[in-house]
This record gives structure tokens, C-alpha cells and sequence, in this order.
């Protein structure tokens, strides 16, 4: 079906999922991200080929999901803020073990139980690793229904071609909002290649192995190493960001998700009131688009930050930005969603005070 | 034995429990809507036109299933009732 | 005339954020008059985990502790080992208890922690808006069992409070519901047991409460309390489970 | 043309459907639209609300802090939102169930009986496309084409049965509108 | 002379890292022994988790998948329902199964997930050199029990075994140790029913194997055997807990 | 007892921390950290206000330090890598309540099941906060038996001062080595001052209510701001580093822990061929010092960051360091402790391609 | 029946397990060392010097009981033995 | 000075001991020392090990990547440690449980046969001490009474009573390797 649709992100998310060829998933409830544990539940009892199991908990979920990818499946797991942090040590076995999975993080208001209202305070967790050792998430970041069916599509491609776990990174609005959306062509998981690690019986051909215990500490550098050496071809090969309005602006906003469509309509009333303002939008957090906003630092006078949070993104624009020029950073935590007016005023107070003082001061 | 319960409206939710544990029927669901836009419940007193509402006895019955402790239950004395015991 | 029934000292004077016909209200009021019976109002600390009866904080006139989702006999354990001399419950439900949080109920329950468990077992994950959950029995519609719970695919309802039973540390469960006045009356009965279990020191106590969660079974208050009764009972039967306190 | 409307009411009157019917019209028409219900906690208590942005470019927010219009169907909604609504805006409010009348002058406070209007067309349930019909009409955000079409997807599948007796709901709000504007 | 035995073809020709008379050696023939005889060594997956075993994976010739500490229900779970013609079993210690794992465990064994645990109970963490495990016996020390265990204090050792019995989806349970060759013969025998179980589609089989381990007993093998069968009988009896297969 | 006494690093620990009052011990058994378990459940045995409780995971024992927490002891809780993962939701709630609790860290080589010896792959997840939402940990890295034991003792009065959870980052080395130590008298618990916030009975006074359920949003917000002051305070109070032969260094090496350690003696030996090096070692991860390190930058020609691990912490120098003068990454994942020589002549070529090629090239 | 066992030495940890279940004391631990430092066990031939020790039998109860699979067993097929029943 | 011996043989041996000894030795004198013992999976197998470093200054790493001096308990740590010494360095062994010498010729070879000495002096389990007596008087890095304080400070409490044999021990070590110097 070509036609446009109308759907809340979460089944925009499930639907999309199934699409790739995802047929194992696994999840416990937590707000705002069940309706898609709920699609998937819906659609998964209609086809015979298909594992839905709402597990006892996330850590169990995340270790389902595990099995299931070495078995050869396309899995996927999601949960919010607090599920995820129980989630990962098993998102570090995952990596350590080189295995392909699909996580999906709504995040909700935190720290601890916090509440469910749309946030961005996992950020540090989803870009640096939440689990321990050295190993990376590539983390996507939708900020439209589209760009979640997108996303969704990639995000099982990208686990199979790096064999590395994936993360979605939303938001409650993400997934409560609805909006057209365009799926494309399903595909058929018999259709996928075969994966070579599968573990499905030493028939015909000497036993596998997976695991990520590596007693010989020459042996656990070489893992590291060779990790290592991915994480930095995955840099180079999938890193993507927008960039709207920015050719001529002085000052530009950084934001991503819920946060960046919020800063564009910002963007576009501080246009109409003359002030030379532009997006930038990572839209892939791990790997961080470094080199486009250190090209842009160069150009621009200053950068704002703004997140939903009380600032981690920020980390990696200073890290880009080196100290070319001027980083400040605007946040609204809990789960309070910022209106484009009031992104407009921070823009152009931020904007007048350009020239005069200018320095990196984040919150 | 003479009881009689009081229903704060405001508090009730109209799920009507305390109807269905009634041995009197003495409970039935209000007209006008609360604030919290519940219909509530309210006590009825016995009346020729409804035989089957007898006097509460003040058994306290709908109170403990009242899951919004919304009823408080009245009842007489020993000394009072006795005194009044062929009303 | 004189008032005979009125509401009790250690429940807050507030209305419940509960939907009507709920429960975990009537369980509220229960507890709050047995430890205004018990007199232990001023040593008693109560740990309520994520759940709809997470906000019970706001109703019981004690100090309050939250736990995260699942983790509250841990948290609980953690509070009565540094103050054996207080008075420490846990209020949780199933999803909580049975699902994400057996491992700490199992070994609260094993290690004979001084603590007691109300878990309210309404067949659902209530808060989160009506998902599956360990105790949800065969056949029922959840919104993560669309069609009706197959055991085969999503498992078995989980008879968590038998399992305690053979935990060596508890010495006193009991299943109850909270359907009718006999029931409630009942109920109350095993709550103060259970509480007084503590109290006599004598290891770890629980009370499973089958209680009608209107909202997310998609039935009025009144058939709530009737599906229990005739439906949920046959799968959890109302019984003294362990009595050696 | 961008717009935000807020409807809100409780759970029985089908709120999230009118929203989620203007949203589809406004899709169908090529428009940018977001459609927003509330979720989680919020919902205990059994009230329910929605709101629905259509506009030519692409939208930024789904939240509509100040609503060009608001649709109330019970009192409660009322009073959360008609300091909500933007100055000039109008609010709508089912007639049939809010007696009292807000305070602000700045706004345009249109009543609809949309119980009544149901009752009138044999199904109370449908109170809902009745109010969409006549909000539609007074401010002309989608053609009638535009609804009724949405009206078919949104009810495709085991629904069908119910497109007709809705878009009879929709014309019917929008005559009463229509009439009414007329007698002004 | 015929050669009248002889090591499995399963279990691959190299020696054991396991210390002199760990049971655990005596286990993983067994195991072997039984795949050959079942003839499924082409259709197995073993999940040995973190523990002295989790180099089971080097010892078995068939395909296996480490697992995070407590987690091999779970991950067995995974691969049996993406995989439901294979034939899935996980190889877990006490401290695995009965501690960290307990959840996995329970509501695996609930859901009837059709797997096959080898539980290997040697009353001690084992790879982590020697702490009380949650099946370590009142008055047994260990390095985390130094006076001993004082179930009052450290709680009561966990008969998990007899829990899962009361789960709907478990149909074969037994306990058993590999302290004599008759016992040793028992404990294949229950091996095989336990794997039989799972070939045959009837749900979630357990053979929990008492086990000795001299080292962080502090006990010569001979007598490691001799505890177990004198002393850890009496809190974990050999027995057939649930047969429904 | 005044004297010196050689001890094992998690034995240190384990005395200093009972030594600051620390009466209740929650843990679960993991390598390399077991003997600090083993210690506590040892000495508590002998004192009968004490509690030790091996819990049946490091899920169930961080939350039983929460429990604790909030019944107003000094708790702790320990464990490696992999179980630090596991803490994670704990933390973040622990961090969310605004409760005291210290928790160590003996990091292993990683990611996944890994391997036990030393490594430090955990900094970002120490320092980042591993869990869920907006909040920081305290991390003090100790590099010699002493420390630990002076650190132990602050990191109680920190988590007291400051209601806030605080991590001893270690490693296996640092848990296994031996070195002499002097141990500060005792606290007597029962002389510290009584918390406001515990609960122990509504006895003539109002109930007391400890949460991090905030549903209303703007009262979320409000905590996520007022813990960003408090962290701005901690930053202001408390951040500490060595700095070793800085003064006329031209090459500084910034490394902690273990690896600092490591990295004097090279700097020693370097030192011997004539080069100007120097080393700066962070003794709080989080605070970072990075005011003291950018004021270095100013005076040398460059940096090398030494870590054992793919580079975690070369982030925070670059921070700090913004670009202006080139920061280049040494690393030994997986438990590879390197040897004072091998430092030295990583120094010695850093040192001669110091004035040619310079970028900030990390691994 | 006559039987007869070898024993992996390199294998052998001396756990001793073994020498506990042979019915016919035929097996001990011997005095050499192997390359893992274990003193191995080995088989035993009876001998006037031993009366205990009797004719191995082939009965495995040994290698079913060895915890490093050391021990392989041979036994005289039935026609074998029963030539040489008398033995 | 700086130096650093590894102590390896197998559990039973007491090589832990020798390596705490000495290591208490040096902090009595006002030493910087550092004692690192194997421990985990290392361990698995009954192999035992440690490192000991005594120096003048700070200490970098624990670890003996090139160690001075190295005593070997049995066979399995003769072949693992004797390519680690540092040249010119000195490898002692227990020759009644080590009947080959180590190829290398660029160290000096030292056999002590401390089973039968410990045998001689009425303990077989003292033959840890006997060796660090002997390692102590051929290398000069303790004071005898700095040693003979160390084994009172590491058997204090209940092993109180095992003071003597130890020191004793030492002094017979420390005798034989004496006699041998004489002689050679
Ligand atoms: C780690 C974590 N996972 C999931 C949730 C979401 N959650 C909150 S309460 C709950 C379960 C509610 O069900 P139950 O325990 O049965 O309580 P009820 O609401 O039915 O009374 C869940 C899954 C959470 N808060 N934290
Ligand atoms: C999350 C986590 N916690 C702790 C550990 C450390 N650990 C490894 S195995 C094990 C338990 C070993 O005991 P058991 O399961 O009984 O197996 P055994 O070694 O006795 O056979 C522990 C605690 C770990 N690897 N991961
Ligand atoms: S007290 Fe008894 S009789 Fe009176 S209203 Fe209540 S239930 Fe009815
Ligand atoms: S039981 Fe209570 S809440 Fe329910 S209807 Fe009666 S009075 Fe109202
Ligand atoms: S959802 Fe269910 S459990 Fe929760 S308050 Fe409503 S009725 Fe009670
Ligand atoms: S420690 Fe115990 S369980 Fe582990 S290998 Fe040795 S004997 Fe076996
Ligand atoms: S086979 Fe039987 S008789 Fe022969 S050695 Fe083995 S146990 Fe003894
Ligand atoms: S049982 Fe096996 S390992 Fe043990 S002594 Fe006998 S042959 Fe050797
Ligand atoms: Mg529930
Ligand atoms: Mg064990």
C-alpha cells in the first residue's frame, strides 16, 4: 500500500518494524511507549512466523532479544527511560558479543520514576553507553513520523550489516503524536541472507560460539580493538544530520527530535523577524555528525543548544565546536515541551547578546 | 435496631457497590451530577411506594464496601431504640 | 444517634485518585484501620512501588517510602534491617510482585524478613493501562493479549503465593478478596494477622488480595466484583495458603 | 493556513474521534497535520482530549498552547480550556451539558446542543461528528467531501456499518451551523 | 578385549579446566551421553551462563551460547521461540538459577517454555571462589558466611526446585546427585526424561544434580562425596519433584 | 591505631568504610571485588549494630541500600563492571530521592561477561550516569592504597553532605594490591548528626514521604534544576587533581587511577631522559577538573591521554582542553596493564612529534 | 567375567574417586607426578602381596564415576570369558 | 633501591607468605612496597603466585614485567617465570621438587632444597620461611630483624604460636644459603 496514513508513532514504529522483517519481540510494559509492545501483540497473533512475548521484565526482554538474534532473527525490544536502564548490561553483552538488535527508548521525565511526559535526559545513556566496557549504540533520532518509519527500516539494516545493537530514541510525543506517514514495501524475513553466526545446530558443519567472556586479556584487547575499528567505519559511513537555514546564519540552534522540530518553528519566527538563525539536527546521535557542526562552527558567531533536558547534548557540540565560537545551552527538563515562540525569544535574546559577551557558558 | 448513613456526594464515585450490599435497599443512585461529574448515591428512607425499601438498621454493610469511604452509618443506642422499638 | 462506622486515623482525609469500583480503595481504608488497631501508626513505614497504588504515599498517615517497579521487598528489607524495631509493608501488585519483581519477593519471603506484603492482584497491569500480567488468567483480554491469554504462547497465570508457601522464612499467606462485606470483613482479619506476624517477629507475611480493577477489564464496578467471584477464584482460590505464625 | 483546535470532553462522548476525523480530512487534502491525544495518567478520571494542528507547512509542535478553537463537551473541559483559546478564537461547547457561560468576551462562545441534535437523529452516540459537522461549518476548515471521506477510512474494516449514520451526524451539525449563522 | 566404555561423541577430547572431583565434569558426560543416545547433537543449543561452567562451551560439541549471570532462561527462551524445532538447554549453578537468576527461572518454567535446565547445586559460588549461595546449608561456611550460615541472619537455603513444581508449565522436575555410580546413573537417566520432555513438546524439565565441589569446601573429593550424601540429603532430598511428561 | 598496616586494596576499603560508619553492607558476589564483601561480612559478624547481607543480585542490593538510605545509615554497596550495570535504575533513583549511598565500582575488563582483570571501560558510565535521566554520581578514583582509604572516608561524608550517591571508581589491581596504609580513628555512628529526611516513624512529628514519582511536570522540572544547582556546587567544592612535575612540562600525560600510576613512572623515567614531561591525574571524575586542566593547556605544547581503555575519559580532557593544543589518546583495553617503560616511550615519540604533525587524533 | 582398565594419566587429576568404588581394589594412586603436578591414578593387577585385590571384572563402575573421563574400560567378549571361564 | 621478585609454586607451599613477609619487612623499614597476589581464574588449577616490589620511591606498577629475582616452588613455575627475569638477575628454586635447570645462562641459578631442610628441621610446612631465609641472605634486601618482625606481625592473633618455627625457619634458610656462599 502506497497511501498515506495516519498514525501514532509508536505503531508507526511497530508497523515499520514488521516491515524490516522483524518477527521476535520482546518487552515489558512501561508508559509512554505501550502501544507499540500492543501493536506488535495485535499483528504478531495474526501471522504464524512471528514471537511475541511479554516478558517478566526488561532485563529478561533484553536477554530474549539476545537469544533470539543469535538464533538468526531480526528482534527488537523497547521500553522507557527506567526499562532501559535496566537493560543495560545486557545491551553491552550484545555489543561485546557482536550480535544485531533493535532497541527502542520513549524516553519519559527522570531521574528515577520520574513521570511520562515527553523528555531527553537519556542522552549521555544512549550515546556513551549506559553498560559497562567500551562499546558504542548507534543511536537514531526521528523527530517526524516519517522519519520514525525511516529510521525503523535502517535500524534493522544497520544491525545486521554492523552486527551491532541499534537504538530508536524518542520521546513520549514521538510516540503519542500522530502524523501521515508512508510505509514502504514489506520484507519477506525468508528473503534475508542467512547469518553466519546463527546458532541452529552443529549440523553438517563444526559447532558455534557465541560469547563474550575473553579470559585472555590479549584476546579481550583484540575484541576491544576490533570494535574499535567498526565503531570508526560506522562513523564514516552512516553519520547524518539536517541542516535547515544555516547557510547564511550567524547564530544556530542544535537540537534533535521532538526538541528540533520545536527549534524550527523557532528558526522560522526568528526568520520572519529578520534574524539570521539555522537548524542543526543530528539525526544520528552515536556516531554525532562532529565534522558537519565543526565546519558550521567556523561559519557561524555563535551556537545555542537546547534539549530536553538539563544539557548533555551539549558535550558533543563543544566537543565539535572546539571553542571556535560561543556555546550556550537552553533546556527545559521534566518533560515540559517548549513552545516554538518561547524557542524564538531564547533565539533572538541569544542573538543580540552575540557580540557582546559570548562564552561557552552551558547550564 | 434504627440506623441511618450519610453519603458524601462529592466524594462518591456512583460505582454502586453499596446498593448491591444493602439488605434494605436503602441506597439508590442520584439525579444530579457531582463535581467530579459522578452520579452519586443517596439514601433513601422508606416509602409506600417502594415496599421493598425497608428501615436501615445501620448494619454499616454498605459503608465497608464503599471503596471511597464516602458513607458514615448512624445508629441508635441500645436505650433509644428499645424506647422506640414499635415505630 | 451515634456514628458506628467512620473513617480511620492513619488514612488521610483526601479523596482516592482511584477509578470507581477500585480495589486498591477499599484495601487502603483496610490496612489504614488495622494499624490504627494495632497502634502502630507511629513506627510503621510503608513502601508502595510503581502501580496504580504507587500515590498511596498521599493516603496513609505514616511514613512512606516508593520503590522502583518491583523492587519493593528489597527496599523494604534495606529500611527493616536498620530499624528492626519499626513496622515495615510493602503494598504492591502483581505485575510488581510476580512479574518483574519475584526474584525480591522470593528471597524477602525465604530469607524470613520481618516485613509484610500486601499484593493486590487484579489480574492486570493497572497503571500502565491494561497489559498482561503474571496473574492474568487464561482467556482474558488484556491489550497485550488481544485476543484472550493462550498459555501455550504467553504463559501461565503465576501462583506466586503458593510458590511463597514453600519459602522456608514466611510463615503466614493468605489469599482473600474484596467482593463482598464477607470478603472485605475477611480480608481485614488476615491483614492484622499478617501485620501482627511481624509484630510477634516471627518472619515474613503476605496477603493476596484479589481485587476488581473496573477500568481495565472493561466491566462496571458491579460485575467487577462478580467476575472475581465466579471467574478469577476458580484460578486463585480463596484460601489460607501458610499458617505458622 | 495553520490552525490548532483542542477538543476535549469525557471518555463516552468520542472525542479523540472528532479530532482523529478532521486530521484525516486534513491529511486527505494534502494538508501538514498532527494529531495529539492525551495519554497515560492524564486519562484517569475519564476525561479525554486531543488536539489536532493542519497547516501548509510543516508543523513544529503538536501542542496547541494557544488554540485558534476549542470544542468542550462536558463542564469539566470548559474550565481547563477557555483561558486556553486565543483572543479572537472561538470556543465551542455542547450546550446540552454546560449551562454556565465562560467569562471572556474576547472570544467567540458558539453553543451547540449536540445531545439534543442526537437524540433528534436517532443515535446518541453520535453526538461527536454532529459537533465536527457544525465546528467545520462555522470556521470552513475542511470541505464536506474532505470529512466524510475521512469518515470511511477511519471506520474501514469492521466499522464500515457506522460511515453512513456519521456522515448523516456530520450534515446534520452542519445545517444546524449553517441555520443558526443564518438567523445571526 | 572389547572397549566397553568410552567418552560421548558430544563431548569434545579435551581435558577439563574443573578442579580434581568437581561434579560438574562428572555432569557435562552425563549431558554428553545423553545427546548422543537421543541422537540430537546436530539439533542442540546449550546456554551455560557465568560460573565455573561457563566454559561448558568448550567442551560440548554442539552449538552454544554464553549468557549473562541469571539470564540463560531467558536467552534460551529466545533462541527456542525464534528456533522451536531445536533442542535448547541451559547448564546453570545454584547460584545462577536460584539466585540471580530466580525470575528468569520462575517464570520460564511458568510459561512452560519448552527447555531443558541442567541445575547444578554445589551449595557454593563456585567461580567466584567460594560464597554463600542462596542453596548453601544453615551452619555451612563460606567466605561471605565465615561463622557459618545463620539462616535467621543470611536467610534460609531456597528449595527452587520444589517452587517450580508449583509452576503451571513445568512437567518434569527431579533431583538427584552424582555422588556414586548409582547415583550417577540415576542422575543420566533423569537427564534423559528431561530432554525426552522437551522432544516431546510437553513443556519446561529441570533436573537440579547435587554436586560436589572440594575446592571451596575445603574438602578432599572423597569426602565432598560423603557431605553431600551425609549432610545435603537432608536439606535437598533426592527425589522425583514433578512428573507430568 | 596509629601504625601502618599492609592490606589489600578492597580490604582498605572495606575498614575505612566501616571506620566512616558505614554499619550496612548490601552486595553480591563478583571478581575482582569479592574480598571486600568477604571483609565486611567478616568484621559486621563481630559487631552487633552492623548489617551484612549478601542479597540475591545487584539489582536487590542497591535497592536495599536505597532502603537503608532512607532508614538514615551509612550504606554501601560494591560490585565489578557487569553488576554495575545491574545498578543502574538503583542509581538513578538513589540520585532522584536526593539519598546518601556509596557505591564501588572495582571495574574488569569488558564489555560483556569480559574478563577479570584490571580496566577502566566504565568511565563514561560512571561519569555520564549509566542510568536514566538528568543526574550526576560523585567518582573519586584513588591510584594508591592510602587513597582508598582516605577516600572511603570522604566519599561517606560526601554522600551525607551532599544527599547525594557517590562511586569509588577502582579497578582489579587496585582491589588486589597490597600497600601500607594508615587508618583514621573511627566514627561512632551513633555520634553522627541525625538525618532530617529519615524515616523512622511518624512519632510526633509529620509523616515523612521519600519519592521520585514527580507526574507534574513543572515540580519535575524543578528537581532536575535544583540537582543541577547542587552539581554545580559539588563542582565548585570538591573537584581535585595531582599535578606531578607540571611546572616546566611541555607534554603532560593526564591519566587516572591504575593507569596514573602507571603513567608517573613513565613520566619518572621520561623525566630521567631529559623530556619535560609531566603528569595530571584527576582525583574526582565527576566533578572533572577541567578549569585546572584548561589553565595547563595554556602552558604545553600537547597531550597524551593515557587510559585503560579505547578512550572514554580523553573526552572530558578535550573539554577542558577546547581545542588549544593538540590531545592525543594512549589505550590498553581489556586488562592490559602496561609497565612504566612502555609509558615512557609512548611519551618519548609524543615528545619528538610534538613540533611536527600535532592534531587531536584519539583512538 | 575378566576385564581390564587404562587410565589416562596425562588426563588424571588424583581425585581418587575411582579407588572408592572399584569392587575389587583395583586401582591406586601412583607414586610419579604428571605434568599437571597430580599423582595419577593407576591400574592394579592382583598379587599374592594384596589377597584384596581382586581380577578386575570390566565393570566400569570406575570410569562411570571418574570426573575427568580417564578411564576406559575392556571387557572379554562372553565366548572369550567363558573359554577361560575358570581363570 | 628498587626491586621486585615474584614468589610462584603451587597452593599448599605458602608462597603467598613469603611474599607478605617480606613485603611487612619492607614497610617496617620505611619502604615503599606493594604486594600483588594472583587471584581469580588465575588461581583455578592450585598454581599460586605473587609480586612483591620494595623501593626507595613511589611505586609504579605492582606488576614484575622484568623482575629481579624470581623463587620457584615447583616445576609448572620454573617454566613460567625463568625467561622473565631481568638479565644479570637471580632465579631461585626449589630443587627438591625441580630436578632441571633453566636453559638461560644470563642469570644466576640458585638451588635451594627447602623440602629437605624443612624435613631436617622437624616442619615440613616451614620450608616457605627456610626459602625466604635464604633469598633474604643472598640478596641483602631485609635486615634479619625486619624479617623476623614481619612474621610476628603476619602471624599475630592465633598463629601466634606458629612464630618461632618461622623465624627459626628463616635462620636456617638463612644458615644454608651462608654455608653455600662460604663454600663457593
Ligand atoms: C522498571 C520499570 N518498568 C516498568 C514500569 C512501568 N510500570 C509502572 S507500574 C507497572 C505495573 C502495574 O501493574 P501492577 O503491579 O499489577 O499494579 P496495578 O497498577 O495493577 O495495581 C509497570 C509495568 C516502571 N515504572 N518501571
Ligand atoms: C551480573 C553478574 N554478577 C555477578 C557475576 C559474578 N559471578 C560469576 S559466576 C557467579 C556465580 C557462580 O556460582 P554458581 O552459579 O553456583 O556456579 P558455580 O560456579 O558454583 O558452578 C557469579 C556471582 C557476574 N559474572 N555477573
Ligand atoms: S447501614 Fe446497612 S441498612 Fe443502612 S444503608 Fe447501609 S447497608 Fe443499608
Ligand atoms: S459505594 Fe461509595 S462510591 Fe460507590 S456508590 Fe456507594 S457511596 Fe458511592
Ligand atoms: S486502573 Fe484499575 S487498578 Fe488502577 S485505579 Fe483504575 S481500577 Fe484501580
Ligand atoms: S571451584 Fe568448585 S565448582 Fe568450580 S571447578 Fe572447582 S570444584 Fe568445580
Ligand atoms: S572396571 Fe570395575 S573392577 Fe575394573 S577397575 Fe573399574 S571398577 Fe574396578
Ligand atoms: S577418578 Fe579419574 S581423575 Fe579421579 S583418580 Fe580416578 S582416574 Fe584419576
Ligand atoms: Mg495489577
Ligand atoms: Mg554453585
Amino acid at each position: 500500500m502506497a497511501g498515506k496514513v495516519l498514525m501514532r508513532g509508536t505503531h508507526v514504529l511497530g508497523e515499520a518494524a514488521i516491515r524490516a522483517g522483524c518477527r521476535a519481540y520482546f518487552g515489558y510494559p512501561i508508559t509512554p511507549q505501550n502501544e507499540l509492545p500492543e501493536y506488535m501483540a495485535a499483528q504478531f497473533a495474526k501471522m504464524d512466523d512471528a514471537v511475541f512475548l511479554q516478558a517478566e521484565s526488561e532485563l529478561a526482554s533484553i536477554n530474549m532479544v539476545m537469544g533470539a538474534a543469535m538464533a538468526g532473527a531480526r528482534a527488537m525490544t523497547s521500553s522507557s527511560s527506567p526499562g532501559i536502564s535496566l537493560k543495560q548490561e545486557g545491551i553491552s553483552y550484545i555489543a561485546a558479543m557482536e550480535l544485531p538488535a533493535v532497541i527502542v527508548n520513549m524516553m519519559r521525565g527522570g531521574p528515577g520514576l520520574g513521570n511520562i511526559a515527553p523528555s531527553q535526559g537519556d542522552y549521555f545513556q544512549a550515546t556513551r553507553g549506559g553498560g559497562h566496557g567500551d562499546y558504542r549504540v548507534i543511536v537514531l533520532a526521528p523527530a517526524y513520523g516519517q522519519e520514525i518509519c525511516d529510521m525503523t527500516r535502517n535500524a534493522f539494516e544497520l544491525a545486521d550489516k554492523y552486527r551491532n545493537p541499534v537504538m530508536i530514541l524518542g520521546d513520549g510525543m514521538m510516540g503519542q503524536m500522530m502524523e501521515p506517514v508512508v510505509f514502504p514495501e514489506p520484507i519477506d524475513p525468508k528473503s534475508l541472507p542467512y547469518k553466519e553466526f546463527t546458532l541452529d545446530g552443529a549440523k553438517g558443519r563444526p559447532k558455534r560460539l557465541i560469547r563474550s567472556l575473553l579470559l585472555d586479556m590479549a584476546m579481550e584487547e583484540e575484541l576491544n580493538w576490533r570494535l574499535v575499528r567498526k565503531y570508526e567505519a560506522i562513523s564514516r559511513e552512516i553519520v547524518d544530520q539536517e541542516m535547515y537555514m544555516v547557510d547564511d546564519a550567524e547564530l544556530v540552534i542544535v537540537a534533535y527530535g521532538t526538541a528540533a522540530r520545536i527549534a524550527k518553528g523557532g528558526v522560522h519566527r526568528a526568520r520572519k523577524m529578520g534574524l539570521k538563525v539555522g537548524l542543526f539536527r543530528p539525526k544520528t546521535l552515536w556516531p554525532y555528525p562532529y565534522e558537519a557542526l565543526a565546519a558550521l562552527s567556523r561559519s557561524v558567531k555563535k551556537i545555542v543548544v537546547f534539549e530536553m533536558s538539563t544539557g548533555q547534548m551539549v558535550e558533543d557540540v563543544k566537543l565539535a565546536v572546539e571553542g571556535r565560537c560561543p556555546v550556550t545551552f537552553y533546556g527545559r527538563p521534566g518533560g515540559i515541551v517548549s513552545t516554538p515562540e518561547e524557542i524564538a525569544r531564547t533565539l533572538t535574546s541569544a542573538y543580540h547578546t552575540m557580540q557582546t559577551l559570548g562564552t561557552a557558558g552551558a547550564a | 435496631m434504627k440506623g441511618r448513613i450519610e453519603i458524601n456526594k462529592e466524594r462518591c464515585k456512583g460505582c454502586g457497590l453499596c446498593i448491591t450490599v444493602c439488605p434494605k435497599h436503602n441506597i439508590q443512585i442520584s439525579q444530579e451530577i457531582n463535581a467530579k461529574g459522578y452520579y452519586p448515591a443517596a439514601f433513601k428512607e422508606p416509602d409506600e411506594q417502594e415496599p421493598e425499601v425497608k428501615q436501615c438498621t445501620g448494619c454499616s454493610m454498605c459503608a465497608i464496601t464503599c471503596p471511597d469511604v464516602a458513607i458514615e452509618v448512624y445508629r441508635e443506642a441500645k436505650d433509644e431504640s428499645s424506647s422506640q422499638s414499635d415505630e | 444517634m451515634k456514628k458506628v462506622f467512620s473513617r480511620p486515623k492513619s488514612l488521610i482525609d483526601t479523596p482516592f485518585h482511584y477509578c470507581p469500583g477500585c480495589g486498591h480503595s477499599i484495601i487502603h481504608r483496610l490496612v489504614a484501620e488495622v494499624i490504627d488497631e494495632l497502634g502502630i501508626r507511629e513506627k510503621t513505614i510503608g513502601v508502595p512501588p510503581a502501580g496504580c497504588a504507587v500515590l498511596a504515599y498521599n493516603y496513609f498517615d505514616v511514613d512512606m517510602a516508593e520503590a522502583p517497579h518491583g523492587r519493593a521487598a528489597a527496599v523494604a528489607t534495606g529500611i527493616k534491617r536498620v530499624r528492626p524495631e519499626k513496622i515495615v509493608f510493602t503494598y504492591q501488585g502483581d505485575g510488581d510482585i510476580a512479574a518483574i519483581g519475584t526474584a525480591e519477593t522470593v528471597h524477602a519471603a525465604n530469607r524470613g524478613e520481618r516485613i509484610t506484603a500486601i499484593f493486590v492482584n487484579n489480574a492486570v497491569y493497572g497503571m500502565t493501562g491494561g497489559q498482561m500480567a503474571p496473574t492474568t488468567i487464561p482467556g482474558q483480554i488484556t491489550t497485550t493479549s488481544p485476543g484472550g491469554r493462550v498459555p501455550l504462547r504467553d504463559g501461565n497465570p503465576l501462583d506466586l503465593s503458593e510458590m511463597l508457601g514453600i519459602a522456608a522464612g514466611s510463615v503466614y499467606i493468605e489469599r482473600t478478596s474484596v467482593t463482598s462485606p464477607k470478603g472485605i470483613i475477611r480480608t481485614k482479619k488476615a491483614i492484622k494477622k499478617a501485620f501482627q506476624a511481624q509484630i510477634d517477629d516471627k518472619g515474613f507475611s503476605l496477603v493476596e488480595i484479589l481485587s476488581p480493577c473496573p477500568t481495565n477489564w472493561k466491566l462496571s464496578p458491579v460485575d467487577s466484583v462478580k467476575w472475581v467471584d465466579n471467574v478469577m477464584t476458580n484460578i486463585f482460590p480463596i484460601k489460607v495458603i501458610k499458617d505458622v505464625a | 493556513m495553520s490552525l490548532k483546535i483542542v477538543f476535549s470532553g469525557f471518555g463516552g462522548q468520542g472525542v479523540l474521534m472528532m479530532g482523529y476525523v478532521l486530521a484525516n480530512a486534513g491529511m486527505h487534502a494534502d494538508k501538514h497535520v498532527t494529531f495529539l491525544p492525551a495519554y497515560g495518567a492524564e486519562v484517569r478520571g475519564g476525561t479525554a482530549n486531543c488536539t489536532v494542528v493542519i497547516s501548509d507547512e510543516e508543523i513544529a509542535s503538536p501542542i496547541a498552547s494557544l488554540p485558534e478553537f476549542a470544542v468542550v463537551m462536558n463542564y469539566p473541559s470548559l474550565l481547563k480550556y477557555q483561558n486556553m483559546v486565543k483572543t479572537k478564537g472561538r470556543l465551542f461547547m455542547n450546550s446540552d451539558l454546560i449551562a454556565e457561560k465562560p467569562a471572556r468576551t474576547d472570544i467567540e462562545v458558539i453553543e451547540i446542543p449536540a445531545n439534543t441534535l442526537a437524540h433528534e437523529l436517532g443515535n446518541d452516540r453520535a453526538l461527536n461528528m454532529i459537533m465536527l459537522g457544525a465546528v467545520n461549518a462555522a470556521c470552513k476548515i475542511m470541505s464536506v467531501e474532505a470529512l466524510n471521506k475521512a469518515v470511511e477510512t477511519v471506520l474501514e474494516g469492521k466499522k464500515r456499518s457506522l460511515v453512513e449514520i456519521n456522515q448523516k451526524a456530520l450534515a446534520k451539525g452542519r445545517e444546524y451551523m449553517l441555520s443558526q449563522l443564518k438567523a445571526a
